[in-house]
This record gives C-alpha cells, structure tokens and sequence, in this order.
C-alpha cells in the first residue's frame, strides 16, 4: 500500500502542467477560471489543440488516437487541466458515444465516427430519456422502423444537453415491442441535420439554454448506423451507464472547485475580516475539503482496483454530485445577499457594465441552481442508492 | 396563549388568498417580472385597496395598527404564490421606520403615501464587503452648515431604483464598525449626486447598487436621534426578518403542494412515484421542516415588533435560522422530487425554490443567525 | 395569536413551582437531577405526594380525580416538575391504560382499576409487542381462549419495560384468528401474580434491567377483566398509540435535560477555558437550543388546536425523540473521553467510591446508549414517516 | 500509487482473520470482559505467536520493521471481531513512543518483551479537564539530586490498571498548556506513591484513573529529550488515531454484515425489512459511509508514520473526523434497523455501536478534529 505517486507519475503530471501552461488560451482559461458562460467555439479550438497533441481523449486506448494512458494518468490529466483552467472536454462524443463505438461498433463505424469525436469536429449530444421516461429509461417509446435500407425514427427525446450545437445524436430506440421493456431497444447514431428533426430550447432555472428538447418526425437512419445488434440497445445504454457514473465522481473538477473555493474565502470580506476567518464558515470549507479527499481516495481505490469498478461505482455518482453540489453552495453561501442579483449579461467575456459585489458573485446563485440537476441526470441519486442495495448489498 | 388569527386577521387572509389565487397566477407573474419594473401598477393599486399597504401603521396615519402577525398572515400569502411586488421594502422596512422613528412630520408625509400605493420606498443600508454585519457602515453624512452630505455606496438596495425615496443609513460619528454614531436620512431618490443601478434578481425582485456622492439633505431628513440609529437598524432588519420568515413559510406550502401533486402523478416503472417508500419519507421530512418552520415564524412575527432587544434577537435568530434550513431542504428537496423537470424555468418548483434559496441568502443565512444565538448563549452565561 | 401566558397562567405555574420546592424531597431530586438509577420506590413515593395534593393524574379529567386542568396546565405541570428535578410518572398506568379503561370500561373496571394507578399503589405495565412482531403489532399471536367465566392465555410478550415491578399487565391478545390481523385482538387486563406467568429480564446495552418477557403459560384471566368488546382491543389500541405519541414529544423533560446541558457545558473545562466557550461545541447546542423551541411552539399550536391532535402528532413523536437522543448525545460528548467508563455502582445515591471525571459523565454514555430506544420504541420513527406520508399526505 | 497489501500483510490478514473468527467469538469476548482483567493470556500469547505484538517493532529488537499501514491490518480484524486485548496501549501507544523516542537500553528492554507478550505497558497523558488539548498538562516532575519526583493526575489511562510499565508526561518547565516543557518518563506501575483506580468501559476495555504523589524515578527513565515531548506525544496520539480509525472500519464493516443479516431475515408485514426501501436506502448510506471512512483509515495509516508535521496532522485530522462521523451513522443506524433486538445487551450490534461510539470519543472526536482541519485551513492562508 503506497498512497505516494510513482516519479514517472510526478513527471507525468510536470510534463502536462507544462503543456497546459504553454498552450492553454489566456481568454480560455479567463472565461472559466471566472465561471463565464460557456460556448462552442472554446470547447472545439481547446479540443483541437488537445488533438493536435496527441491528447485529444484522454480515456482512449492507442489503437483509436488515444494516448494509451492508464487510469491514473487519467485522472492526473484531468485534475491538472481542472486546475490549469482548461474547458472541460464534451463527454458526449468522447466518453459516452465513442466507448461504445469502439466495444460494439463495427470496423466501419469506428473509422467513420472516432476521428470526428477526436478531433472535436464532431459535436454529439445524447438521445436516452423522454418526457415520460427518465429513471424508468426502459419505458422509452421513441419508435424506430424498418424499411428498406433505412430506420423510419418517430417520438421525443428530452434533457438533451447542448443539442443546440450537435452534428449527431446517438440514441435508444424502439425496434420491437414484445417482451420486457428492457428488450426491443436499439442503438442508432442519427445526423442531426435529417429532414424531420426539429429541436427546441428548454430554459433552465438559472436562464440559461443547455438542455433542449429534439423531435423527430419521420426521419431516415441508414441501416448502416444502427450499433451493434437490432434489439440489444440495453446492453450497450448499461455498459454506458457504468462509464458515464465513473467519471462523474469529478474528482479533478471539484479540486479545481475546491481551491477556487478557499482563494474566494480568503478575498470575500466579512464585515471587518476576511471570510476565511469565519469559524462557522470555515468549518464548513474544512467538512468539504475532508469528504473530498475521501472521495479522491475512493476513485483512486477503485481505478486501481484490478477487479474493475463494478456497481460500487454508483457511490462515486452520489459522492461525487453531493460534493459538487455543496461546493457550488459555499460559492454562493460565500458572495453572501451579492448572489442575489441575476446579471445574464456579465457572463460574457467582453462584459464591462456594472454588477453587483465581486466576480463571483455575478455566477454563483446560477451555479448553484445549475448544479441541482447533478442528482437529478445521469441516474438520479435515488436509483443510484437502489442499484447499491440491490446489485451491492442483495436487498 | 392562543395561536389562533383575529376575525380581522381572518377576512385579511381570506380575501388575499382569493386575489393571490385569481389574480397574481404564474403566467402573470412571469409578465410583471418581465416588464423589468419592479412593480406592477394593478396590483399594488389593488393591495393597497384591500387596506394591506397601512395595514401596520398607527390610525393616526390611516392606518389599522397592526403589527407584524398581520404582515406575516400578508407574507405567507405572498409566498405562496411568489408575489414579487415591493412590499418588504416599502412597507415593512422603511414603512416601519417612519413608523417607529419618524418625526411627526415625516409620519404625516409618508405613512398615508405608502398607505395609499403611491409612494415606494426603500431602506439603503448593507454596503460592499459587510456581508451580515449591521454595524459595517463606512457610509459617511458629513455636517456641512444646516445640510448633511451624504457619500459612500450602498448595495443589496431591495428594490431601489423604483423607490421615490430611500432611508439611508450613514456614519455620523465613531469608526466603521462601531454601533455607536450611525444616523438614518431620508434621502430623494433623485437627488443630485445619486447613481442608481438596478438589477434584476434571480427570483423575479429588483435590487439596487447606489453610491452617494456628496448628496446635500436638509437636517429635517434626520430620522430618529443622531448617532443612535443602529438599535432602529437592528429592528427594521428583525421586522424584515420575521416578514421573510412568514414568506418562507408560504413558499414552503405551496412547494409541499406541488411536489406532493406532482409525485401523486407522475408515474415510473407503472407506479405513481409517489409510491415510492423513499420519496414518501422525504416528503413527510419536507412536511416537517415546513411545520416546524411555521411554528419559528409565528415566533418571530410574535416578537418582531418587541423592544426586548435580547429577547427579540434571540427569537428572530432562531426563527431565520431554522427557517433558512428549512427553505433549503424543502426548496432542493422539492426541485430533486420533480426531477428533471424541477430544474426548468417553466415550473413553479423552480421559482419556489430560488426565492427559497435567496430569503435564506437575504438579512443573514442560517449559519450568520445561528452564530448570533449560539454567542448569544455565551454572553448569557457569562 | 398571542404566545405570552395568561396571567392565571403563570399564576398556575407559580403555584406549581411553590409546591415542588416546599414538597419534591430533596433525595429524589438529587437522584433525578445527578441521573441516578431510578427506582420503584422513589416513582411510588412521589406519586403518593402527587396523589394526596390532588395532582396525581394531570391529564385526567375530575371526574376520575384528575385536577381537570387544560392542556396547557397539562403541560405547564410536567414543564415545572421536570425542571424541578421530579422522577417522571409511571405512563403505563396513567396515560396509557386508564384513558382505556376511562374510554372503554365499564364501570366496575374504572371503579377497581383507576384509584390504584392515581395513588400509584398498583404498577402497571404493557404487553403489547411480541418477538415476532414489533413494528407489525397487529400480527401478535398470544391466544386468549375463552373457558367459561375466564380466558385462559398463552404467549409471550416482550419489550415490557419496568414489568417486572408490575402488579398488572394490560395485553393486546388474540381470541380469534379469523379476518384480518387487526380483527380478533382483545384487550385484557392480567394480574402479575397470576399463576403461570414468568418475567424474565432483558439486559439492555447499557447494561441495566429495564425490560423484560413476559412468558404466558395457561394464565387464568376473568372475563370481567376484558376491556370494551371482544375482538375489539385493535380500535383501543389505536386509541392509545394516539395517546402515547403526544406524550412523547416530551418538551418538559427536554426543556429541563437542555437546562443541564447548558450548565454541564460551563462546568466542564475545554483545556484552559470552559467548554461553553469552544465555539463548535456551543454552535451546536444553539442549533438544538432552536430545534427544541420549534419543537415546544409546535406542541402548544398542537394542543390549542381545537381539531385535536390528528396524525399530524407523529411529527411531535419524531422531532421529540431526534432531539432527545441528541440532547443525551452532546451530554456524553461533552464529558469527552471521560464518559468511555462503565461504573454501575456510581448510578446508586450513596455510592462513594471512585469514578471517572465529574458526575455528569457517570451517567452520561450509558444514558446515550439508553436513548437509542426512543426512535424505536413507541412505533419507530420509520412507522411515523409512513403514517405521515399515508394519512397526512395521502400517498 | 497502489492500495494492495504486501504478500506478507495479506497472510497476517488471512491469520488473524481466521484466529479471531475461530477463537474469538461472541461468548468467548464476553468471558474475558466478565473476568473483569482486561486481558485474556491465551489471547495475549496467541498475538504474540503470531508476531502480531512486534510487527512495527525494529528488526534489532525482535520485531519485523512493519509500519502503520500494517497495524492497520490488525485493528481492522480486531474492529470486526471487537478484541478487547491490550493492544492499543501496549503495542501501539506506549511501543510505538519507545520504539520512536527510546534510548538504547529502553528499546532493548522493552520492545522484545513487548512482542513476546511478556510486558503490557500504557501510556498516561490525559488529565482532568484536559479534554482533547494535548499541551495542557499540570502534572509535574521536579527535579530531584539524580531523580525525578512525579506528581500529578492522569486520567483515561487506556488499560492503565493492567500495565507494569507506564509511560507518563509531565511538565519539566513552562506554564500549564505551553507546547514547550513537556517531558515523558518510563515509571514503573508499582512505584510507591502511585494510586490507581481500575475501571470498565462501556465497551469492555479497561481505563485507569492514576495519581501520582511525588513519585521518583532516575533521570534514566528520561524518554527522549528534557522538555521537548510535546511533538513526539502527538505522534503517539496520531499512531493510535490511525489505530482507531482501522478499527472502526473492522467495526463498520462487521456492523453492515449484521444489519444486512438481519434486515434480510427479519420480516414484519409478511416481507424481510430489507424489502422496503426506506431500509434499503439506509443500509446503503451506511456501506458509503464505511467505504469512505476506509479510504480516510487507509490515508491514516498511510501518513501516521510521517515526521511531516503539517501534512501528518491535517490528514490525521480529517480521517478522525470522517471515521468518527461514519462510526456514529453506522452505529446508530445499524441498532436502528435492528428494532427492539438492537438495544439489547445480547446483540453483537449493540455491542458494535458501543465500540464505535467510544471510538469517536477517544483522541478527540469528530468536531474537534474538524476544528483541527479548519484551523489548519487558516495557518495554511495566513
């Protein structure tokens, strides 16, 4: 047992803050240091340059143009670009879709559709839940039928992240309706420009559009874009869902979080004193700071657990989003009545109009709404907590 | 000992539940809030029909002398359907002010303005930096002949650019931080040397960042004793704080109601979730600090208007305490029970929970009052 | 909506207070207020002082020889008699099987059972849960089987606290086994010195006798021993769990345990000051400080309902036991370490011999382990949830 | 970075895992703590055999040059089985000071009769009125010709009464709670004008109130350097924290092995408990709690050894806090969902919680640890 990294690891980690600091953009890194509002255009051109280096995804093996790194040398690269100020890469295309790809896609697929992902060219979004389907995903109706060479795709999907910006849609679809709900689900990789596809914003609690809505109203899917198997969609969504809850322990987001946290403590004041000298406040900071390394101990434990993550992952989702969560609280909590205001405007980067109290208080109550939805997505923290008692514990 | 609202307290809430209910629904909310005004000019001409905006003033005022039961019974109300009209600022802040310090003369001038809707008001008083701490004030009103000059920059101005007059709290004396030598003014909105900016707030209210440069006010602008105002800051603060509370508490409700409504409904894996042994125990732990949360607003509004300052403070700070605590395990709770759809602008759940998160945020969170009971033990003790 | 007193109010309570101080012996306010082991004794003794000022039962109406008083005098009384440092009253008799008797009885019962629970000559006790059903009451399976002008009774209870003090027992018994559990259950009144009957302690984790079986082995009980209808002890039982809940938000009690907590926290020492001046620590009285403030104003808004208390009553049966139990938990964290020793001997009145820190951590662990009952005991505070969220909320 | 045991910890784990499931069982536990001696000899000598007793003992002196990470291999086993045997005040308490700060001929002399099990010691630190403030010692040693005299009052003395050595601390200069003048001394448990008081705790340890009155002892038993303890006896203190936080894992561990056991046969309403949700939810934050005080346990050991004061302390501090908050979760609800049975002294549940909860009270307790890391978080900005 050695909690120490290795010195490779050490100069692993040295030789990507290098990197990091030669060639992440200053207005980049500004535009995210200082919680402003995201766009398209940041992530691809931080994506491209992470490409250009060999970098592109972090989690890919060799064999796809990745770097053939192990798990913790990934979670390295990405504590450091957290820490650094780097965009965070779209998970979609890179951690979500591409995985799938690479284990059931065929040789075809793969050529057609990895470089894409790599390259940031391609923006995915994702096509799993509908209206009246969220943690009960199996109960999805979206319809997809045979004809011909092509897949006839009707219904609704929702809680669409960035579909605005998406050049594909990987979805689950219905293929057949008997038996169990589980069965009948196929995997089909949709171009986002068909005939037939309409999307539509859904404005979120904080005012801003990142979730959306997407239609699809007699839209042709070449066969040749179904993953996989017709009717063992399940499979791939699950094997999915076991990736997806990993990397949403954030551990290197939430250190990255974490110092921003401590520094804003140390600047907001608290009537004749810096915050930081609030023992009630700092009582707080040093309760999160604690179950932070707890959970960074637990990701490590898992990564280098040989048997692989398997349902204990679910505790890394709910540690994971809990934490993020309370950050996001103390930020708020920290720019104290300043958090009131609702400035949309100064989440630009070219914003020079009055605010109200500090930088951080112009996104800290947005960020905090925002960040309810952690344990609502990706599995809600209920279901989580059911996959616990009954994959783990056997209840 | 009786907990029960007066046959006036009664047909107040009554007819207020009734317009709340037809007239203030999401959808007009939604255009009030919108309109970038602040106000919306019906419904305040409408409050102050039904009495409301003098219902706490002396009768000698046209007033109907009421205290802060009556706003509590008003709030409540106003929670429960997110009325974002300027009643906190105009009425209870600086409304209890003029009420309670006032000269005559400014009583006479104001007190039936408020009353009557036409005048909005607001009480300028945190400034930038001083997070929950009164006495901050580095404000200054500089004697200068028989005027006072007021300068410095006041922020978290609840509703400030609509008010037509603003209660400036200033040093007139002592170091910032001292609670000795501060003094209150009433200050013309438009004065020379006031520069307003307003914004808008995430839970459809306004609120003002304004700085004082030189701004010449007559020594009649003088509210209460010079030097002693921070006792009067204090308790227009503690009436602000059990008018929140009260709101809170409504808020709460009707977050009860639409999630129970919600969860009775909606259905996965062929069950209503509401079924669920889990989401059925949030609920009751919701419905708890909801109850709980009313019983520490009936406090507060109880000793809100109490000169007992020990008393008083020990309530209130109790009472925001475990309210805040309450408005964010009811308001994330609420969204979490709705979810994905809690976190859209388009359901009430959403709205609910940002004012929730926002009154804990407003006059101290939880943590700021339970620090001020959990020293108020320590000074008991010694 | 007025929360002062009335002034007959607190001329009630002064008059209160005035006879404890002229009557309460000063022995067992001692044992009482140090957290000694209590005893039958000093219960039976103080409720015979109780008895002969016409106070024993303050919640019986005058007809029966209660004092008649309001709720509010109610819980005015049990306020000043816990501060006071009086030894709690035996419920089972006075609160749990007289409102029964009271409600239900017939005459001759309430004329032969009723002046033996006011004086506080017969001790009560309850035979309610069985080892097979706790939470399940209504699956209990002791048998009373009618024989002539008597039942006779076989079974086992269990969880009987202080029964093996008692003279009586009242039982929830099983005569018949047809319909739902709920139907079929008959509530009888058992003499203790019956033949057949056997008590057997269980020893708590604390490491006190408090509980016990009650083993029945064909018991011989009189007909005229059953209360109300055969087959209908199930509606009585519900009656009492009514009863008991409100009971047990205990305010008085907590109201007096937060009082010596308060003190504990000046009188013991944090290194070079006093403990009340650590700030975490005096934080975290102050949050329970409040939470028992709501917890009493909702208990009088209960009590001044004109409705009555409804199901609602379980909240005050939650928060009541969740604040107990965290009273009796910062009592043994303020002792520190000084509370990890066991001295049994040192919970009797005239022990001399040495303990461990001051006097309040004698009891102070073994207190805390005690407390954990509560939110088991009475119906578990999972069953109150369940009750909320059915008959409150309707889910 | 790897979080695997050595081939050589892995077969003290399988070992002890098989001598304390066989050998050490419920009723025989409940023998030994009746016996009312603190220790078992069979046990002891069992320990011993194994080489259990001088695993982090030097190579020189008998022992196999093990660490922190390996005891906690054996409180973890002890945790899950809840030993009772003197482990933590001989081996890793007073062992642990000698094996650190011993002279030559202390080492030579105690650290192979340690691990042969012939020599149980304990370490005598705290005071009255102390609580968790390791700086704040009065009893004193006056220098006297060539000797010492103690005299002083030491109280939660861990097996104090079992002990034929002590390893006491005493003020050689500086005021009461100076860091400063601490010096730690080797006393021989009969010494004329020692008194000790023998006690049981509630978890079937023993814990010893000493006093000392003027008792002398050469300046050979002199541990380490005059008035410089202070640094080493809070490194005792961490080696023994990172002992605990290992046991309450074992604790844990063995807790949720029983509450699952038991909430999957119990049935109430005609189903297993597990079955509802509710049940299932809890039992599911008590296995994240445990995993991630096990993370916080493994970081412990990990860092107990370091002379890296800051880094030592911070992360000592932040796994007593989270170990002690888990151990109080897991505790009470572990009793909580075994009902009625729970509460009983027959119970190994009831047991269990015990132990957990005197876990946390030992060393300092959550919030103080807490406070710790908060402090630290200060130094660290200042």
């Amino acid at each position: 047992m050695d909690l120490n990294y290795t010195p490779e690891q050490d100069a692993f980690r040295s030789e990507v803050r290098q990197f990091l600091q030669d060639n992440l953009p200053d207005d980049i890194r500004e535009r995210v240091q200082k919680r402003l509002r995201p766009d398209k255009a940041m992530t691809q051109r931080w994506q491209k340059i992470l490409f250009d280096k060999g970098w592109g995804a972090s989690t890919w093996p060799e064999e796809f143009g990745g770097p053939g790194w192990s798990p913790i040398e990934q979670l390295i690269f990405e504590e450091e670009c957290a820490m650094a100020g780097a965009p965070r890469q779209l998970d979609f295309g890179l951690r979500m879709v591409a995985p799938v790809i690479m284990s059931f896609g065929n040789d075809e697929q793969k050529q057609r559709f990895l470089p894409g992902i790599l390259s940031g060219e391609d923006w995915w979004c994702q096509g799993y839940s509908e209206p009246g389907s969220g943690s009960d995903l199996a109960s999805l109706r979206t319809s997809a039928k045979r004809e011909g060479d092509h897949y006839v795709v009707n219904g609704q999907k929702t809680w669409t992240t960035l579909g605005q910006h998406a050049d594909w849609i990987f979805c689950l679809v219905r293929t057949a309706t008997e038996g169990k709900p589980q069965q009948g689900i196929s995997f089909l990789l949709i171009d986002m420009n068909s005939p037939g596809i309409e999307v539509r914003p859904i404005i979120m609690l904080d005012g801003e559009h990142e979730i959306n809505e997407v239609y699809f109203d007699n839209v042709k899917v070449p066969v040749e874009n179904l993953v996989g198997e017709e009717n063992q969609g399940w499979t791939y969504a699950k094997f999915l869902l076991g990736h997806e809850r990993t990397g949403l322990a954030n551990v290197g987001q939430w250190k990255a979080t974490m110092k921003r946290l401590k520094e804003v403590a140390r600047e907001e004041r608290d009537g004749q004193r810096p915050l930081i000298e609030n023992t009630r406040f700092r009582d707080r900071l040093a309760q999160l700071d604690a179950e932070l390394r707890a959970l960074e101990l637990t990701v490590l434990r898992v990564l280098t657990d040989k048997r692989g993550p398997g349902p204990q992952a679910s505790i890394l989702k709910i540690r994971g989003t809990e934490i993020g969560q309370q950050l996001f609280e103390m930020l708020m909590e920290a720019t104290g009545h300043d958090a009131i205001a609702h400035v949309p405007d100064a989440l630009e980067l070219d914003y020079t109009g009055p605010r109200v109290g500090s930088i951080d208080a112009t996104p800290a109550a947005g960020d905090y709404f925002n960040m309810r939805k952690l344990s609502i997505f990706g599995g809600s923290n209920e279901i989580q907590r059911n996959i616990i008692a009954q994959l783990v514990l056997g209840l | 000992m009786n907990f029960e609202l007066t046959e006036e307290q009664q047909m107040l809430n009554d007819s207020l539940r009734r317009f709340v209910t037809n007239e203030y629904g999401f959808e007009k909310r939604g255009h009030v809030i919108n309109s970038g005004k602040g106000t919306d000019p019906a419904t305040w001409a409408a409050l102050a029909e039904m009495g409301l905006l003098a219902f706490t003033f002396p009768e000698d005022y046209d007033g109907l002398g009421g205290n802060a039961v009556d706003t509590l019974v008003v709030m409540e109300n106003f929670g429960r359907s997110l009325v974002v009209e300027p009643y906190l600022a105009t009425v209870v802040l600086a409304g209890g002010l003029i009420r309670d310090h006032g000269s005559e003369a400014q009583k006479a001038d104001i007190l039936p303005a408020i009353g009557s809707g036409e005048r909005l008001m607001a009480f300028a008083h945190s400034e930038p930096g001083a997070r929950y701490n009164l006495s901050r004030v580095q404000t200054t009103a500089r004697k200068d002949g028989e005027s006072y000059l007021i300068s410095g920059h006041k922020t978290a101005v609840l509703h400030g650019a609509q008010a037509r007059q603003l209660i400036v709290s200033a040093r007139t004396s002592g170091a910032v931080g001292d609670k000795q030598g501060l003094s209150l003014f009433l200050v013309d909105a438009a004065a020379e040397g006031i520069e307003i900016h307003d914004f808008a707030t995430h839970d459809g209210h306004r609120t003002a960042d304004i700085r004082f440069n030189n701004v010449a006010v007559s020594a009649h602008s003088l509210i209460g004793t010079l030097d002693e105002a921070f006792p009067a800051i204090e308790k227009a603060v503690d009436l602000g704080i059990a008018a929140l509370c009260g709101e809170a508490v409504g808020a709460m409700e009707a977050m009860n109601t639409a999630t129970l409504d919600y969860i009775k409904t909606r259905k996965q894996f062929g069950v209503a979730i509401g079924k669920f042994q889990v989401l059925q125990h949030r609920m009751a732990d919701m419905f708890i600090q909801a109850e709980q949360a009313r019983s520490m607003a009936i406090l507060a509004a109880s000793e809100a208007d109490s000169d007992d300052r020990e008393r008083r403070r020990e309530a209130l700070s109790m009472a925001k305490t475990l309210v805040g605590q309450a408005a964010r395990y009811v308001g994330q709770q609420g969204v979490q029970l709705h979810g994905g759809m809690g976190v859209t602008d388009e359901m009430f759940a959403a709205h609910l929970f940002k004012r929730l998160t926002l009154i804990n945020l407003l006059f101290g969170d939880a943590e700021h009052h339970l620090a001020q009971v959990s020293d108020g033990l320590l000074a008991a003790s010694a």
